[in-house]
């Protein structure tokens, strides 16, 4: 058994060991240099690397990204953390109108290594404007790559591709998941971008899972083996690119799909799952498609209807096993 | 006018403790119900930072504004029911300004279906339309729609107002700016209460901020200011009553910048203090300092402390509190809720009644080209 | 034959009919109340309604769309407009944090019927800032209607519907249609959410086309008509909601189902739709659903690649044969 | 210095003709190349705007410039090449400031291989990487960027500066004054152009301001600034010299407001007029005063004409356009790009040499709940 860190121990040493690796690396935020750090993700990096490294930025994320926008033409790798993604919407003209399409419009001349964090609220009364989960948006506008890590390993993985890759990345942080612990690697690795990692093998059923969504879907799949049911769980991992071929390899095998995102049903992450599978899927369909995802609603604030807002392990296991009457 | 020039964050705490609370600034009955006003939100706000762990049923971020009372309390005195009240996401203080139920918001915290929204917002969100009350937890949003509220009020000529209240921290936030921007060129009917607490939950506003000074940078907008010891509820209460009374005589908007402090955490009711951001010596001054504090010590000085009649007040507050208790521990949690119905207006009734029903129609696709125009 | 207008007439008339029909209604937007209006959809409503009423904003849209809400909290019924829909990126804080979830969080107590023109350019140079259409973003929010309009009767229509109607709505208008003549009716009426429009009967295929996509697909859907090809053209009207009975019916009778969105192909609204008939089609397909979109680019400034960017008839009129031979 | 407090858009017709431009300001060669470069920069836009239907060929919205030659002028014998300048829509003037092949500007407009962009991004958006020249359509974005990269320089302790090019429009937005919150705050080297031509599209500033004070509202942000009547080349030169020395020694932003004025319709080639947002009067004051001929004037006043050198300069400008024009309409046109690799890199050097391999790995169910945090 190797050394164990929680996901937001891995995100910290992801940020510090590329911070350590190349000076490029500078990271701003909201709160970065206290001793809380960004629950617990940037911790004691201002005292290793120093204020003009580790930035706590004035409440105005607009200006936040289009400053990392113009320290990466200058040289720079900034990653943002931004402690709510809802928080980022006031950032979206410098993510949609020019972050994402500065190569494009450079005629792919110049990147622009820019990384975002952005954490989702779940729980606790978050609330309406505290929990939004927006990786579709950011998976639809070309230009952009978008993650959304379920493990420790992911985390730490993706974030140290994203710092020292090439392209603008935004990388979506469960807030529940920050506490989970799990092996991971002291050396510096990288999870490649469109890679999914099959986390179950299983013949009968396949859940593509994302982000917050994976854990409740092993719970499921361990659930459904004993009554026989063989769920095979992918966790896609990243969002755009994402994993089609892992997908589609699986679906060949089960003819059954299922994709669980923590996010708004319609006009979502898991309708382009599904549709593309659709598009290039040659078999045939063993039972239809089903998408395992939040209601088309705003977050309730009530420990009650939290409850019945975020989809739980018995409703999961109640779909998949319709699928095998189907 | 009051000699104001000194303050600033910088400076406030060098002077000494504030010794300029006159209870003469505002006649005896305004004095004691500022008194009883603050010490209500006090004990309320105490009430609920101490149940919070024990009960273990407000399940909702809470940021508390111990400390910060002396402007609602002045507010509470002073706004109409028909005026609008905007909060941030400090909002306990504003929504009590307002003279919205204090039951709806213990049971808004506690998450229950009694609560001012039915527990869909909480205490960051938590609105209460019967008496103009909104609030939100997305900085200085809410400061931009106490604007288009005022921009209705001009339109109508009507004598309310619209008021928004912010911390220092929100106009970090282009968005506030470009109300300032509109506000001003509009001259629209709105009040701004900034309370500069110093913090922006952790970072000092020397660390965003190149100078102390909100009050002078929106002038050149357009935009009236003052700026005032936050502490000293006579002194605050005037300044908001005269700035209001000019509002609704047509000057414009008018920010009141007021110096103050919280005593707790940013949020909930954990210490943060390991984060260090703030000296002991400073938050002792701040306590001793207190515009509860200070107003009683003015009030005995000026000969209108009552003991009996204090006395009696405190106990119809803690009356108060322990129904608001009971009425929110009571109340049943929302359950079986339709999301759609939450999140959609599916009638039109103004529609219904004046738009005929669709029919068959033609499609010509001639289409033409894109044609230039103003970009 | 009745009286005729262009797509930009048709708007103007709805406006000027809402506006005096109810005080309720007033109009923002930048150069509103200028003689060229915003292309011709706002020319002369000032001198019908005064400043107060027809308000050109500064060069603030988040501000435009907070002064919105704000005055229909007051009782007022704002219809903004952006002469780019690219623009309006900067008022996704007030769309998203405070538009969208305003009757949510109110408990269901408060409705806010601000609607919001936005308006897609398209050739001429426009290039990535000038062109985006971002209505899949919208659409996958709770609490916004979203409809695009391919028709001057449309527009006039959803127009009124929306400014009488109570809820928040986002309107995309194609700036390529503008032009297009139709009959439209003098009187008052209302054409509504969710319903969609069947623009040509067709046993083959069913084509579900969006905005400025329905005039190329009749035009296809008559070639291939020559060609014994019969396709159903349903031009949604609507996107969120969106006639989902109206396509299922279709796709229950052709058993093929294609989508042609002018917008970019991944994680957009055509997903949404193969998709939910993909959950919902009972019958066997005939061949594989296909989406019809831009690619997932952004837009180029010369013609040469414009012309290569946007699908045309000939596109489409492929794609479409292929279909019917798989 | 020199008095500017009378200038803003509503005094400076009232003043009469302007009558300050002295040619001693500058040296003998700077007043020529003034001239010479405004001249080029005019005869460009007059050739473009002439070209632009008669080819049918210039398939983008552009924004002429003609009219605001003189800080773009000046601009471009005071920037070096690696000093960084982004422009908003009406790009041409900053393009050619930072020494930008104008050859690959015709031909991006003209939507060629050739172009700057490669035809990708046009006359609102084009950039010029190897010059470090950047613009883009969306208002205020650029000015945002442009602190970014002054932030980069800041870390460096690089003496190059970035310097952002925009109009009054600009700092209607909140993105703008966020900016300048963060600049002043940090004392960026940082220089800011605003050309105040009184208009965005067709509204007058005073629609969407309370004043035409931009350069006093940002002092208290901790930007220094200066205004200056925009068509006085030499005094333009002088004020951005000063200006840049300034921000090279360490003295943090500067913002320059240049009064000045379109001649041309906001956008394209087509007359504007019909929605009478300006008078004659004011234009014929504005041609009248002209940057180029209040300088030729001086120049003659200094008796540095030379009628000769005068006649070659402008022999060498209408070649270098022809052979522009020439180079745009033989290149070819883009064709088969591949989307994909247009808009991803595929490529990661950095990633490739100091990453290991991902390896397979467990994974913990045991997720605990949320827990409360700063929110
Ligand atoms: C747009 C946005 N960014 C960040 C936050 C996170 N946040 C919540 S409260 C707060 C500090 C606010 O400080 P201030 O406005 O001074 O109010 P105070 O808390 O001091 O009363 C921050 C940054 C937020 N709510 N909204
Ligand atoms: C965010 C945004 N909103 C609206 C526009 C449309 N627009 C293009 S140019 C312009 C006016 C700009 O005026 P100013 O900044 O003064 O520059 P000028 O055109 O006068 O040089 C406007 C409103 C835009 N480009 N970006
Ligand atoms: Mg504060
Ligand atoms: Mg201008």
């Amino acid at each position: 058994m190797g050394r164990e860190l929680t996901y937001a121990g891995a995100i910290l040493e992801a940020t510090s060991q590329a911070m350590s690796k190349s000076d490029q690396v500078v990271i701003m935020g909201q709160l970065v240099d206290y001793s809380s750090g960004v629950f617990g993700t940037t911790t004691g990096l201002v005292n290793q690397y120093g204020v003009e490294r580790v930035r706590d930025f004035p409440v105005a994320e607009n200006l936040m990204t289009q400053t990392a926008l113009g320290m990466a033409l200058n040289g720079f790798r900034p990653l943002i953390v931004h402690q709510r993604l809802d928080f980022m919407i006031y950032s979206l003209d410098a993510i949609a109108n020019w972050l994402a399409l500065w190569r494009f419009k450079s005629n792919g001349k110049t990147n622009l290594p820019v990384v975002i964090r952005a954490i989702v609220g779940k729980g606790w009364g978050q609330g309406p404007q505290h929990s939004k989960s927006l990786h579709s948006w950011f998976a639809h506008l070309p230009g952009l790559r978008v993650a959304i890590p379920a493990t420790a390993y992911d985390a730490k993985g993706i974030l140290l591709e994203s710092l020292l890759g090439e392209s603008p990345t935004i990388i979506i942080e469960g807030r529940s998941l920050f506490s989970m612990k799990e092996e991971v690697p002291e050396e510096m690795y990288r999870v490649r971008f469109g890679k999914a990692a099959i986390r179950k093998a299983g013949k009968d059923i396949t859940l593509v899972a994302l982000g917050m969504m994976v854990p409740i879907a092993l719970r499921v799949a361990a659930e459904l083996e004993k009554v026989g049911v063989e769920v095979e769980v992918i966790d896609l991992r990243t969002i755009s690119p994402w994993d089609e071929t892992a997908v589609l390899n699986s679906v060949q095998k089960t003819g059954r799909l299922v994709v669980a995102d923590p996010a708004w049903k319609s006009f979502g992450v898991a309708g382009e799952i599904v549709t593309t599978i659709a598009e290039r899927f040659r078999g045939e369909w063993k039972s239809r498609p089903r998408r395992i995802t939040h209601p088309d609603s705003h977050t309730p604030m009530s420990m009650s209807l939290e409850k019945e807002y975020y989809p739980n392990e018995l409703k999961l296991v109640e779909e998949l096993q319709e699928m095998m009457k189907a | 006018m009051i000699n104001n020039e000194w303050l600033s964050h910088q400076t406030i705490q060098s002077r000494g403790d504030y010794k300029e609370v006159r209870a003469e600034m505002v006649a005896p009955e305004i004095g004691f119900s500022l008194w009883r006003q603050m010490t209500r939100l006090r004990t309320v706000e105490q009430a609920l930072h101490e149940e919070y762990h024990p009960a273990d049923e407000m399940r909702c971020p809470i940021h508390f504004c111990i400390g910060q009372e002396s402007i609602p309390a002045a507010l509470s005195l002073l706004v109409q029911a028909s005026d609008y009240l905007f909060s941030h996401h400090r909002s306990h203080g504003y929504f009590f300004a307002k003279g919205s139920p204090l039951k709806e918001l213990f049971a808004e915290i506690y998450g229950k279906e009694t609560g001012a929204n039915g527990g869909k917002a909480g205490s960051q969100d938590i609105s209460h339309h019967e008496t103009r009350f909104y609030s939100g937890a997305i900085l200085s949003g809410a400061v931009a729609i106490a604007a288009g509220v005022a921009t209705g009020l001009k339109i109508r000529k009507s004598k309310e107002i619209s008021i928004a209240g912010f911390g220092e921290g929100a106009t970090d936030e282009g968005a506030f700016w470009e109300t300032l921007n509109y506000a001003g060129k509009e001259q629209l009917p709105l009040l701004l209460v900034c309370e500069n607490n110093r913090y922006a939950t952790y970072s000092d506003q020397l660390k965003r901020q190149f100078n102390d000074n909100i009050s002078e940078r929106v002038k050149p907008f357009g935009i009236r200011s003052i700026k005032v010891f936050g502490n000293d509820s006579p002194l605050v209460y005037r300044t908001i009553e005269e700035g209001i009374k000019s509002i609704r005589e047509g000057a414009g908007p008018l920010l009141v910048e007021a110096y103050t402090y919280r005593w707790n955490s940013h949020v909930g009711p954990e210490d943060d203090g390991k984060n260090e951001y703030r000296t002991s010596e400073e938050m002792n001054f701040w306590k001793r300092n207190c515009p509860i504090r200070l107003l009683e010590n003015a009030l005995k000085n000026a000969n209108q402390w009552n003991q009996s009649d204090i006395d009696k007040a405190k106990k119809i507050i803690d009356q108060e509190i322990a129904e608001c208790f009971r009425f929110a521990k009571e109340s049943a949690f929302p359950a079986g809720v339709c999301w759609k119905e939450l999140n959609e207006e599916d009638k039109t009734p103004l529609a219904d009644q004046w738009l005929a029903e669709e029919q068959a129609c033609t499609f010509d696709q001639n289409q033409s080209d894109a044609k230039l125009g103003p970009y």
